[in-house]
């Protein structure tokens, strides 16, 4: 027999497909952590997998979620998109999770999306990113460009930046956020001298550090990603560039990354919501915490402050609609304010696009590898990932996108 | 002088019910048994044993290492891949072009993928012509061996590279996705997964049929004497390049109905699953199998899709390494795969007895013939 | 102009470091006809080589130095260990290498992301190596001069082993016919784990170079592979001289590419190219025939 | 069907400068077991290279009206013109049956190439038992000893019904008694197809062949039968031997063969 | 000097050679038809094949277990059947390569090139482009630049003109009068039943007939091989 056909009422099979099976009989819950341990992202996400570990033990040892403790899943997304598809699904049906923490790249979240929407499942992502989309079931704990991408422009734009060179890795996060930025550089008066793109696997950036070298912008905007920085960083110092005349910033070089990069970067920037020097109440017990923690890499930095973040926001979130169930927490998003005490600060989640605000920081990269902070935004931002406060951003694109995405 | 005549008949029937067997498995007992999430995992392992038959055929029957069969298996997924997306977008310009430059229309190659029968045709005819173009233009300057993997290997790597870095005409890195339709059947409903289970699993028997009558044929054994001895074959007539052409466009072929098939079943199509990787694992189940016995390819293949599920799941760091040992002791103690072994075990039984005439298992035919 | 000039510098760089991968291949696999699939993992350890020297001896500006020649015992003998346990059963079978050695390069990346951290670790470059020397208005970076003058010590050295010592002409002679040389009295076994030895270590020596470029992580080595045997393969079996020419055609290509299209098309159209070269000299730019059937 | 020849005129091949065949003119004709013979080098297997089109060479070589140089290695087999090589060259994995069948199949059509053997050709039967082959039928040609595989190449050129057979050193290596059989063989076939032999035996030479060609140095020396060939000085000074001594040894195969080599030196 | 006794020895599981014993002798001719075993026994006296059952001894001493390049550093020298050359070498390089590390290597390979005046004329020429007799000649000057105790020959006029075919066999002679012991497989009985002191037939792997050397043996050695 067939099932239904395009124009059916689909909306009985969907649902019927979509029944939990989520066990909440028992005095642990099930939760899935879906990360790269394998493959080129293994590189970046593993710390993410190990700060979520860290805390599902420290909410397990504070008595767990609704009291039940913590029973993760850990799960492989091997650095390949259908892969976390699958494992989402695996998760989702097999192991019978209340909900799915991790990702990095956006293309990884792209791929969990429809599998989460499908089997109305949750999926918390905690990496900055390129916005433009809200899922009624993924929660973003990481930056939108309202919170990274456009602080950045207006600290580069009170600098007096005139000229921008785009760097990035060739895949829809920078080609999106670079698509962005070129907007809005429009609208600030800054000129893009160029742009370039170099596949995410590939560390050789000497011919377009030349191109740079050419075009003498004041500013580079560095939306690379993974390892490839490395190789950007080196072609940059060797052509005789410096912090002084051309500087960098990054959106995805943070305390990790910066120690490894083979050369000083100290004098390049930094956009993020949370640095490892930043002074807030919670700060330093959530480093000595990791400091601590088993494998743990001895530095904190964003993404997996927002991935600690995650899943602190999912235990405010449950414990606000008294269930695990993912209509009843999707409805707490709606009617409570949520919020979490965070390393970066008080962070309150939008209960309608499913981000939570945060503060914007330009953290300068001192000798030691630390950020000292050199603007902030002058109050928490509010996450906007259609950037509709924002009238530089063509409506009919808004609009097409909306429209296509649903 | 009769007396060879019954050997390839009986081999025949044995081949034939294996195929049975296995198809009466894969249509009627795994849908049965088998929960959904497995039942799609199987019908994206059966997606990987279509190519690895494929490859089967041009590898261990024609010494055509193919190290690029993702370029073939990319035709087929993403002609499907582009069809299904426009089934999805309607009138509207698929969502991930919109905001690279919102108001450029839909690229001119999408348009004609609107057409189902022209999809349909393209997952056929695409990979037919681009591995006889690419063919002819290798066998005939007789490139071959490890230039012949090494230069398909970097077609596959080219092509992935070209689609990550063409991110509004392909999707780029991060592929194709959320697909709503299937020709006209929504996807979501789980009966008509199970529909889109038992076409590929059907597409595979077709496959092993096909394969099954191609080694019992005389082009079978031209093809064997090919791989042993290319220019010998040039000096009984023939010549070479037309008969390796012959086996490498039918395994393109099969990759690509393997690739056309994953899509609706995976939803997903991304660069990385036709890359250098990911040729290579198509390799890796092909010769975990048994490169030149008909099962072979597609079990193996079916077993590494298993393992990378599975053992993926419980132990990744470990999947890895077994995954990293398993081509070495494979390659190394089993050179024709895990489909050689009852042989093996059979001799090892009979050297004792030192019997004159031992029982001729296919599996032995096999190994001697491979 | 200038910019032909600074892509054809960064292009002879560029090749330089392809020069670096592909000449330990055109001894395994040109001559020896290993296809050694590992051998960008082989390259990796050269570069964690340096970054463990750098622990060791503080001072970046000895520490390359230092560490290309440990480099070279620590890949070569990671080399020596993979001849010894696998490739010695696998003459006979030469496609067959391929497949074995992709499964070690997944074994040596995995351990490599587990061992280290896994997103990687610096090797900084020798002070000496800052500054840029000035060609014709172009600021040439120190560094890429400092690949092109290894590349071309390497190149030296290992022509002077295969010309002025009786090595090369074993090495052939066993390739060739391996019952063949035996009987002739070359100890064919020695042989090949000296080659192996050899080609493995200079991958190490690239290894170094490679990780003053990019990041020395369980990944770079797979970013070599490729392009390395493709220039093997268009200079032409185990010839140098083709390795050399290809190398540099190819660096200067891809930097070309890179220059006046994007980073991405860059590796297409340098890779279209080759296959296209390959595929009008199918024997690559240097051939050697035999009247054999084979 | 009386058969056309093959007439090889002026026959040039150079490598790089070094001309192996320089201007080398024969025929053969169908009935004729034709010898061609000269010392290492001369240029014989070069010149079969040159017919078969496994290397190029100029002038003109025809069987019957159509030019083969300049062809394409298969098509100058599908005209029918066969060959052996110096080192024996069949399909190791395939069984002798399957060695012999795809011989056969040259003028198969491809449809039927996708259909499976039934039974045995009457053609390969009588190349087996011709040959002495037919015990080994599921051998893998791979173990058959030397000689084996030399018949083996013979009976593939008989169930390819080439009308020329190019045989390159066929008998090297074989004994005396598997010589003779093998000349039989060639005799018998050549009544109707044109056997060009290379050979260095000349015991062999003189029980078989009909006419003789000598190359030296890629040129013809000496042509005619087998005793106007013996009797050329030329001929004994660069190939047969002069000195009572080497031609005693040369010919030394057998006491008769020695009484035989006697003979010729008194000539 | 070489004994070989009791031998079973065979490719994969078929067994090629059933209990052969090759007598002692300076000069032992090997006889026999197509795929008797005649060079599976030489590639087994040289160390390419090892036996499953019997000895080789060389001097006295157990080589059977011992690699080929062993036994030829101790003075065994092989030239197999079939014109084999290192064809990607030059013919200089085929001879450098046995000549290299030997005292007198250059005037070694001065001594083969006057012997066969080809290889002197295609010294610079890849050995892969050889006529096959040049190469067959190659084979044999290459063994013979070792310097060998044992000279083991596998058909080594197959392919060669008359005139050299003399040379090589008036080579053979001497050398066995020079003290080299040589194990010929050859098809020219006559020639070798002259040159040998000892001579087996093998027949499907047997030895049918074993005898002292001489043309007088010829009429036996043929009755025996005609069966
Ligand atoms: N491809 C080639 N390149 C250069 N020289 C070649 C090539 N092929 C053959 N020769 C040379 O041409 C000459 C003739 O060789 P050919 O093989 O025809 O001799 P032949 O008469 O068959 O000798 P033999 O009886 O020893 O087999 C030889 O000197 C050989 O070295
Ligand atoms: N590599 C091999 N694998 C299996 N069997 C083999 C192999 N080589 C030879 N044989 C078998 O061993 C037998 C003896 O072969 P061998 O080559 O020793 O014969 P031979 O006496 O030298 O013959 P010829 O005079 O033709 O050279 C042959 O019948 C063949 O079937
Ligand atoms: N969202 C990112 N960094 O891919
Ligand atoms: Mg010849
Ligand atoms: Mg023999």
């Amino acid at each position: 027999g067939c099932g239904a056909r395009a124009g059916d009422d689909t909306s009985t099979a969907g649902a019927s497909a979509a029944a939990s099976c989520v066990d909440t009989s028992g005095s642990t819950i099930k939760l899935g952590f879906l990360n790269s341990l394998t493959g080129g992202m293994a590189i970046s996400e593993k710390t993410v997998s190990n700060v979520l570990h860290m805390a599902a033990d420290e909410i397990n040892t504070s008595g767990g979620i609704l009291g039940k403790k913590i029973q993760y899943v850990q799960e492989d997304g091997a650095t390949d998109w259908p892969t976390f598809a699958e494992k989402t699904e695996k998760l989702l049906t097999q192991d019978c999770v209340a909900a799915i923490f991790g990702g990095w790249t956006s293309s990884s979240r792209k791929a969990v999306k429809p599998v989460v929407e499908k089997l109305n499942g949750l999926f918390f992502y905690p990496v900055q990113y390129e916005g433009l989309e809200s899922s009624p079931n993924i929660y973003y704990t990481g930056a939108t460009t309202n919170q990274q991408i456009i602080p950045a422009m207006d600290f580069l734009a009170s600098k007096g930046v005139k000229t921008l060179f785009l760097a990035g890795s060739d895949y829809v996060f920078p080609r999106t956020a670079n698509a962005i930025i070129k907007l809005y550089a429009a609208k600030l008066g800054i000129k893009i001298v160029g742009e370039e793109y170099v596949p995410l696997d590939k560390d050789d950036w000497t011919s377009q550090v030349a191109k740079i070298v050419a075009a003498k912008p004041d500013f580079i905007f560095n939306t690379i990603n993974g390892s490839s920085n490395v190789g950007f960083v080196k072609a940059y110092y060797d052509a005789g560039l410096t912090p002084a005349k051309t500087p960098i910033i990054s959106v995805s070089i943070a305390e990790e990354e910066a120690p490894a990069m083979g050369h000083e970067v100290t004098g390049n920037y930094a956009s993020w919501n949370y640095f490892q020097s930043l002074k807030t109440d919670t700060n330093p017990k959530f480093i000595q915490s990791w400091k601590a923690y088993p494998n743990s890499s001895g530095v904190t930095s964003d993404p997996m402050e927002a991935a600690y973040i995650s899943l602190y926001l999912y235990k405010s979130l449950v414990e606000a609609a008294g269930s695990f169930d993912v209509n009843a927490v999707n409805a707490a998003a709606k009617s409570h304010t949520i919020t979490f005490d965070a390393p970066e600060g008080k962070v309150t989640l939008d209960g309608k696009n499913h981000h939570i605000s945060k503060p914007g920081h330009i953290g300068q990269i001192n000798a030691n590898n630390q950020f000292d902070i050199v603007w902030s935004s002058d109050k928490f931002i509010e996450p906007d990932p259609y950037l509709e406060a924002y009238d530089w951003f063509p409506a009919d694109i808004r609009k097409q996108l909306v429209g296509a995405a649903g | 002088m009769t007396k060879l005549k019954p050997l390839p008949s009986l081999r025949g029937i044995a081949a034939l019910s294996g195929i049975a067997m296995f198809a009466v498995l894969l249509l009627a007992v795994a849908p049965a048994v088998l929960s959904d999430h497995w039942l799609n995992n199987l019908g994206k392992y059966c997606c990987w044993a279509i190519a690895a038959v494929g490859i089967g055929l041009a590898w261990g029957r024609g010494g055509m290492l193919v190290m690029g069969q993702g370029v073939f298996f990319a035709l087929g997924a993403y002609a499907m891949a582009m069809h299904l997306t426009l089934e999805t977008a309607g009138d509207r310009v698929p969502g991930f072009m919109v905001l690279y430059d919102p108001l450029a229309p839909l690229p001119a190659f999408w348009e004609p993928f609107r057409s189902a029968g022209f999809t349909l045709a393209a997952i056929v005819v695409l990979p037919v012509v681009a591995a006889g173009i690419l063919g002819y233009a290798l066998f005939k300057r007789r490139v071959k061996g490890a230039y012949f993997a090494i230069l398909t290997q970097a077609l596959a790597v080219a092509l992935a590279t070209l689609i990550s870095s063409t991110i509004r005409e392909t999707g780029g890195d991060t592929g194709l996705s959320d697909f709503k339709f299937f020709f006209g059947f929504v996807l979501n409903d789980p009966a008509n997964k199970v529909m889109v289970y038992l076409i590929a699993a059907a597409l595979l028997i077709v496959c092993l049929l096909a394969v099954w009558q191609f080694y019992r044929s005389r082009f079978g054994e031209l093809l064997v004497a090919t791989r042993d001895a290319e220019e010998r074959v040039r000096f009984l007539g023939y010549d070479p390049a037309n008969i390796k052409l012959v086996a490498f466009v039918v395994s393109a072929l099969m990759a690509s109905i393997g690739g056309a098939m994953f899509v609706p079943i995976v939803g997903i199509i991304t660069p990385a699953e036709i890359g250098a990787a990911a040729s290579i694992l198509m390799i890796a189940g092909v010769a975990f199998g048994g490169r030149a016995s008909l099962f072979g390819p597609a079990l193996g293949a079916m077993a590494v899709g298993w393992g990378q599920s599975s053992l993926g799941s419980t132990w990744p760091d470990g999947w890895t390494y077994i995954l990293g040992l398993l081509f070495v002791v494979v390659i190394l103690f089993l050179p024709s795969g895990l489909s050689s072994l009852p042989a093996r075990f059979a001799a090892i039984r009979r050297r004792p007895a030192e019997q004159p005439t031992p029982p001729i298992t296919a599996a032995e035919l096999e190994e001697v013939r491979a | 102009m200038d910019a032909l000039i600074s892509q054809l510098l960064n292009g002879s760089a560029q090749g330089a470091l392809l020069l670096l991968a592909a000449l330990g291949l055109s001894l395994t696999f040109g001559q020896m006809g290993v296809i050694n699939m590992a051998h960008g993992e082989f390259l990796m350890l050269g570069a964690f080589t340096a970054y463990l020297v750098q622990q060791v001896i503080a001072a970046s500006d000895l520490s390359i130095p230092v560490a290309l020649p440990v480099a070279f015992v620590v890949a070569g003998l990671f080399g020596l260990l993979l001849e010894v346990t696998i490739i010695r059963w696998m003459y006979r079978r030469p496609l067959d290498t391929l497949l074995v050695t992709v499964g070690v390069s997944l074994i040596l990346q995995q351990a490599a992301l587990q061992i280290f951290p896994s997103q990687g670790v610096p090797v900084e470059k020798p002070s000496w190596l800052d500054g840029q020397l000035n060609v014709l208005g172009y600021e040439w970076p120190l560094r890429q001069l400092f690949t092109i003058v290894l590349a071309s010590v390497c190149v030296a050295a290992l022509s002077a082993w295969l010309k002025y010592t009786s090595f090369g002409r074993r090495i052939r002679a066993t390739v060739h016919n391996r019952d063949l040389a035996e009987t002739t009295g070359i100890s064919t076994r020695t042989i090949d784990r000296l080659t192996f030895f050899v080609g493995s270590g200079l991958a190490g020596v690239a290894g170094v170079a490679a990780s003053l470029i990019g990041g020395t992580n369980s990944q770079m080595g797979a970013q070599y592979i490729i392009p390395a045997f493709l220039v093997v393969a268009a200079g032409g079996i185990g010839q140098l001289k083709g390795t050399i020419i290809a190398a540099w055609a190819v660096g200067v290509a891809l930097s070309c590419f890179a220059y006046w299209t994007t980073g991405s098309l860059a590796q297409v159209l340098a890779f279209i190219l080759v296959i296209v070269f390959l595929q009008v000299r199918p024997q690559g730019l240097f051939t050697v025939r035999t009247r054999s059937l084979a | 069907m009386t058969g056309a020849s093959l007439v090889v005129t002026d026959l040039h091949v150079e490598f790089s400068g070094f001309v192996a065949v320089g201007g080398v003119s024969f025929d053969a004709h169908p009935g004729e077991v034709r010898f061609l013979i000269g010392p290492n080098g001369a240029g014989k297997t070069t010149c079969i290279d040159a017919i078969t089109g496994l290397t190029r060479g100029t002038g003109s070589a025809r069987l019957g009206e159509t030019e083969l140089l300049g062809k394409q290695v298969h098509k100058i087999v599908r005209l029918g013109v066969g060959r052996t090589f110096q080192t024996a060259s069949v399909f190791d994995e395939l069984t002798v049956l399957q060695n012999l069948d795809i011989a056969a199949g040259l003028h198969r059509s491809s449809v039927s190439l996708l259909r499976a053997r039934r039974g045995v050709d009457p053609s390969i039967e009588q190349a087996l038992e011709e040959t002495g082959l037919a015990g080994e039928l599921a051998t893998p040609a791979g173990i058959l000893s030397h000689g084996q595989k030399q018949w083996l190449e013979i009976a593939m050129l008989l169930v390819q019904d080439a009308k020329v057979l190019l045989l390159d050193e066929p008998v090297a290596g074989m004994s005396h008694d598997e010589r003779t059989a093998t000349g039989d063989l060639l005799q018998r076939i050549a009544v109707k197809r044109i056997v060009l032999v290379v050979e260095h035996d000349m015991d062999f030479m003189r029980r078989f062949a009909t006419r003789v060609t000598v190359l030296h140095q890629g040129k013809v020396l000496s042509q005619g039968t087998v005793a106007e060939v013996q009797a050329d000085p030329k001929v004994q000074e660069v190939y047969l031997g002069t000195a009572g001594a080497a031609t005693a040894a040369a010919m030394a195969v057998v006491p008769e063969a020695v009484a035989e080599t006697l003979k010729l030196t008194e000539d | 000097m070489l004994e070989i006794t009791d031998i079973e020895a065979g490719y994969g599981r078929t067994r090629v050679l059933h209990g052969v014993t090759v007598p002692a002798g300076k000069v032992v001719a090997v006889l026999g038809h197509n795929g008797a075993g005649k060079t599976t026994l030489l590639r087994l006296a040289i160390g390419l094949l090892k036996p499953t059952k019997g000895r080789v001894l060389f001097d006295g001493e157990d080589i059977s277990s011992l690699a080929p390049n062993k036994r030829v550093a101790r003075g065994m020298a092989y030239v197999p059947q079939g014109q084999q050359a290192f064809g990607q070498l030059t013919t200089l390089e085929n001879l450098q390569l046995v000549a290299d590390g030997r005292r007198r290597g250059k005037a070694l390979i001065e001594a083969q090139m006057a012997r066969f005046p080809a290889l002197e004329k295609f010294a610079t020429r890849k050995a892969g482009l050889l006529s096959g007799g040049q190469r067959q000649q190659l084979a044999i000057a290459r063994a013979l630049i070792t310097e060998p105790k044992l000279l083991i020959l596998d058909e080594p006029t197959e392919g060669i003109q008359p005139t050299i075919v003399a040379e090589i066999e008036q080579t053979i002679m001497q050398l066995a009068g020079e003290g080299i012991h040589v194990l010929l497989v050859e098809q020219h009985i006559g020639f070798a039943l002259e040159a040998a002191e000892r001579y087996v037939v093998l027949a499907s792997g047997f030895v049918t007939q074993t005898g002292d050397g001489g043309l007088a043996a010829a009429s036996t050695v043929r009755a025996a091989m005609a069966i």
